[in-house]
């Protein structure tokens, strides 16, 4: 399970710097790329926590998302080249993956605007007397927004089993979370739907992770829905056109490489509890780079959509 | 066939209530819908016969109520959502737009979102400003989504139906003042189908486009011109998106006259595309200028004088009519 | 000063049931109209805790906060028959009564729609160096509302004076409060936002209205937001469209009228306190009516707008 | 008169810089305008001129930035609140349409709303389907606002110090595709008047009229077509709302033949209501009908082939004015 995780993060990372290096080299193009690097644990965890059943729906920050769900790292690579063979026929991109066989609902790119969404996945399942939970990753920023609001204190009033994970990872987009939050532990907005309060939990550690939201998840699937906080941090700025790096941003980022990089984190855990694990590392981290560069073999050989598919599935 | 005269709310209560019992997947969800039994009362009744499990009161939270309505479309049930009035739609411009409408085309099929939006429309009470929108066509300028907006009890009972069946997302507009209107509705189940204009009173003269409550409008004047032998052929486009242009210009090239007729403010608007499609469309059958009533281009006021004359009226339509003769 | 209150809650009281009977004769038109009867101690009390370069703001329930503010009970009247000489020109009706003057920004008829604006109103002064409040009075069920979420929070970042009041009476139109909120203790939401908590209050006691928000509009002052919540009840329903009454909601109002009627409250106050003031009070009602009769013959005999007024204001 | 070759991004900046230098009641508020300098940096460098007290970084509360910015206009200050992108403006429609737009009607004159909101509008960059509205005529359909929407340096310069001075609410839009094309800018502060269309080429034989983005295409298309010997006029309205009709039928009556270009959607749009006034106003001007050119009725993918061929340019520009000839 540790192995599988850990091979889960690498996977993530990988392909999240391949996806930066591919945009550099303009063979992935477009305004919007926002990269999980530095994020792993929180939607490794999380997912862990889950069964198939259970339902994901995420922001535009969803690669990772995607991929620890199982997402085939091909058919995501696909799209973020905007090919047929996307996930979303490369109509949706980067930050629409979605996987309806995975119960994987998407990446939405209006802030907040998933989270009433989640409400109503959960209220369908719940219609229908399955107790299937929901798990909802909500960016900081996006606690400030109405659709926060309204969609969590409508799962609270009908009792649905949604857990609302927050990933905060410092800044909704460049804005420090004490600046947009009068409440900057978020995870206390919980008691303004009286809800769960899942409390704060620390984000680059998947195995905490894991532990918490297997928490939250059962207790979701008896009682209602959950609001928890994973502290965590982006590597990679907001998004690929992120040109805010100044000097103390630059501290904080090294810091939190050095010191509390997921990935990192893990390792070492692996490292000290069992002797001569690194063979077997070395060879996640090959297999995950080998699937990686498959996935962009695939991709750009792959077809782009035609008229058809320009004017297909605006309705049904 | 029997028949049985219902007013428009009932028309639309009936066909609902079918649905519900038809469909277990069928549940409305909005605003005082249960317990206060519809603010329109069209869901009267419901909370007693289905339960709160199908029959949703929800706080006043409308990006939630249509966003929730999204997902739980998405994942298999077929919502029928009430905006208590189209006013407060505004409110979920974004989760009808950017997620009722798109969530399909963004994923490339993946996902259906077989959702009813329903919402009273329309001004002339006194309900002010904010109160007072007409904005169907605001709406239907996006693709993604249906827009029905029926003018009888008759269509009202049938499109219903039909947007409930259909597996896209329907805004559904009721017009408050129609909802006490009665008109013939038959006892036998029936639908009506998507994006389909009628003709609601046929002549050679002049043909008046309209939808909604402008039907009304149009059939009175229609009857007053009629007087002076002057025959006006009233074509009710129903939906806005779908939007039926070969009935109205069939009906066009026939008269070579037309007059546009909306409840709603005048720029960029139903009589704006109208025109525009009938000039482009049917250019070499224009005898004169197609015409446009509107409201007039001001916010609604309260007091019931002035308010009176902003809006629409057979008036207006008729004097509109000699303009293009 | 506690003869005053007495004098505004019967003036209000007395002009809505007026209002109410007019509304039956016709004489007053159209589909809104909101009474405030059996809210009165909330407004009353909480406006004599401010001061007159103060501001105030509130939905569309708004004749009493207009009434208690001192705007004349004539314009008031006017405006509810849609004349010229009403506070806004006959435009606004019931839902919409302001006055500049008072520093009254008025009544707003979408629900939630007025909070953001009471923050603006705030920022405004605060940004002059001005440390003038704000109230704003906020429904229960607009509390559900992502305008309420999204215009705290924002008063909350920037400490903004402003004392948000939530008037509990019981229900938005016809959901009971716990129907529709997670968390139906309102005032707990303030944790969301960091702010103060002011409590649950009696919104029937207008003496312990004021003295509540005498303390909250000092804090406010000082330091930034207040959260308070009054519990009170509407004697005339949602609005005078309202049909919902049932035997429950009967035995309800009944328990409301004869025990915690708020002008009943201060007068048995009164009468216990102040040996035979009773001539007194008798004095103050009298003076009510003859205000209020004015006000409808004022009213009637004022002109009706134009199609001048109706084309005028849309822009500066 | 000296003058220099500025970015749009830049002229807008300029304007805004110099309005606040002049105005102390003016101030900035929105997601990421100051430590972030802006997304589209136009207001780069602001945080350190003016501090926390003129720029203002909000939440992601597009509902509060819209309303606050409503009360702070109520009360004496001239907010400039920008929406990141005119998407989000969807979740502040009501607070910019019953609000903003209906407020001093309502109080029939007792309040002002000094308002302008910026928002950065438009699409082509893979920004996908809720990423890429230009939805201009949706708001211009609301009486009470003025839409502003500028094509060029000079005029964004001059248009958003206009809209920055009046006291009505004013949406101002900004095309994304246009803020690093240069255009030169006097070095002399001006402004330009409130809802003045402007000619950006003459010529005799077809009027094109359009908007922000749009100009670019109808210039590009009338100078093609000039080698040919068509010389096309080209009109830029400037702004949606004031419409500025007559300079538009001026030119229509002049060459008889209209194309209308704009970026948005087809549907109740801008070209509607153009082709409507032009049918409506001048029908005997008319040797044709009056073509439209817009982006295509669906949502926009991701997949830049595609997403291209949705939107409008150059050549389907051509193509719609050999048409009308
Ligand atoms: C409604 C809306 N407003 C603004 C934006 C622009 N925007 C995109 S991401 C973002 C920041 C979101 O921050 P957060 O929720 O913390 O998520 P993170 O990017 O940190 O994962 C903003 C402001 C948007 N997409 N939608
Ligand atoms: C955004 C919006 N949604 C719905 C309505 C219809 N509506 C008017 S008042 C009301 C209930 C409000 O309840 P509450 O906030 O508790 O205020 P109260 O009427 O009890 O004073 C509703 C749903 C509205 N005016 N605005
Ligand atoms: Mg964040
Ligand atoms: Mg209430």
């Amino acid at each position: 399970m540790l192995l599988d995780w850990y091979y889960q993060m690498v996977l993530i990372r990988q392909f999240e710097e391949t996806c930066y290096q591919l945009y550099q080299e303009k063979r992935i193009t477009g305004v919007y790329l926002h990269l999980y690097s530095g994020q792993e644990a929180v939607g490794v965890g999380a997912l862990a926590a889950l069964e198939p059943r259970d339902h994901v729906i995420t922001a535009y920050r969803d690669h990772g998302i995607a991929l620890a769900r199982g997402v085939d790292a091909n058919t995501c690579m696909a799209e973020m080249m905007g090919r047929k063979t996307g996930t979303s026929g490369g109509k949706g991109g980067s930050m629409h993956l979605a996987s309806r066989e995975h119960n994987f609902w998407g990446g939405y790119a209006i802030v907040g605007g998933h989270i009433p969404l989640a409400t109503g996945i959960a209220l369908s399942d719940n219609y229908r007397g399955e107790d299937n939970v929901v798990l909802c990753f909500v960016g900081d920023g996006a606690t400030n927004n109405g659709y926060f609001h309204e969609g969590v204190n409508m799962a609270a009033i009908w009792d649905l089993p949604v857990v609302f994970l927050i990933e905060s990872n410092g800044y909704g987009m460049g804005t420090e979370t004490h600046r947009a939050s009068g409440q900057p532990e978020l995870h206390k907005r919980a008691i303004a739907y009286g809800i769960k309060d899942g409390g704060r939990i620390d984000g680059q550690n998947v195995i905490e992770v894991h532990q918490a939201l297997t928490d939250a998840v059962a207790y979701a699937r008896k009682n209602g829905p959950v609001l928890i906080e994973a502290i965590t941090y982006r590597y990679r700025g907001h998004g690929v056109s992120d040109r805010q790096y100044n000097s103390r941003l630059r501290d904080e980022l090294t810091e939190w490489l050095e010191n509390k990089d997921p990935i990192g984190i893990l390792e070492r855990y692996l490292t000290k509890k069992y002797k001569n694990i690194e063979p077997e590392l070395k060879k996640l981290i090959d297999q995950a780079q080998r699937v990686v560069a498959a996935s962009v073999e695939y991709a750009e050989s792959s077809p782009v959509p035609t008229y058809e598919d320009l004017i297909s599935n605006v309705y049904v | 066939m029997a028949q049985r005269n219902l007013p428009m709310r009932e028309a639309l209560r009936r066909a609902l209530l079918e649905e519900m019992r038809r469909d277990e997947r069928v549940f409305v969800m909005g605003e005082e819908v249960g317990y206060w039994q519809g603010t329109h009362r069209v869901t009267a009744g419901f909370i007693d016969e289905f339960g709160e499990r199908r029959v949703r009161d929800t706080p006043i939270s409308e990006m939630a109520i249509a966003g929730v309505a999204v997902g739980a479309a998405m994942n298999g049930l077929r919502p029928v959502a009430e905006m208590m009035t189209i006013n407060f739609a505004f409110l979920a411009l974004d989760a009808i737009v950017n997620h009722a409408a798109k969530i399909r085309y963004m994923f490339n099929g993946m996902f259906t979102v077989p959702l009813v939006i329903r919402a009273a429309s329309g001004w002339g009470n006194q309900a002010t400003a904010t109160h007072s929108h007409t904005p169907e066509p605001i709406f239907a300028h996006f693709p993604g989504l249906y827009v029905a907006c029926p003018a009888t009890p008759y269509d009202a009972y049938g499109m219903l139906k039909t947007a409930i069946r259909d597996d896209n997302p329907v805004l559904f507009t009721e017009s408050i003042a129609l909802y006490p209107k009665p008109g013939p509705v038959p006892d036998e189940e029936y639908t009506l189908p998507v994006g389909k204009a009628d003709i609601k009173r046929e002549g050679g003269d002049v043909t008046l486009i309209t939808y909604a409550r402008g039907v009304e409008w149009c059939l009175g004047a229609a009857k007053q011109l009629a007087k002076e032998g002057i025959e006006c052929e009233v074509v009710d486009m129903r939906w806005l998106r779908p939007l039926d242009m070969e009935t109205a210009l069939q009906s066009f090239r026939k008269t070579n006259r037309a007059v546009v007729v909306e409840e709603s403010l005048p720029m960029y608007s139903f009589g704006s595309e109208i025109a525009a499609r009938l000039q482009e469309e049917a250019f070499d059958y224009m005898d004169a200028p197609v015409k446009r009533v509107t409201a007039m281009d001001v916010p609604l006021p309260y007091a019931r004088e002035i308010e009176l004359m902003a809006l629409p009226d057979v008036q207006k339509v008729i004097n509109a009519v000699r303009e293009v003769l």
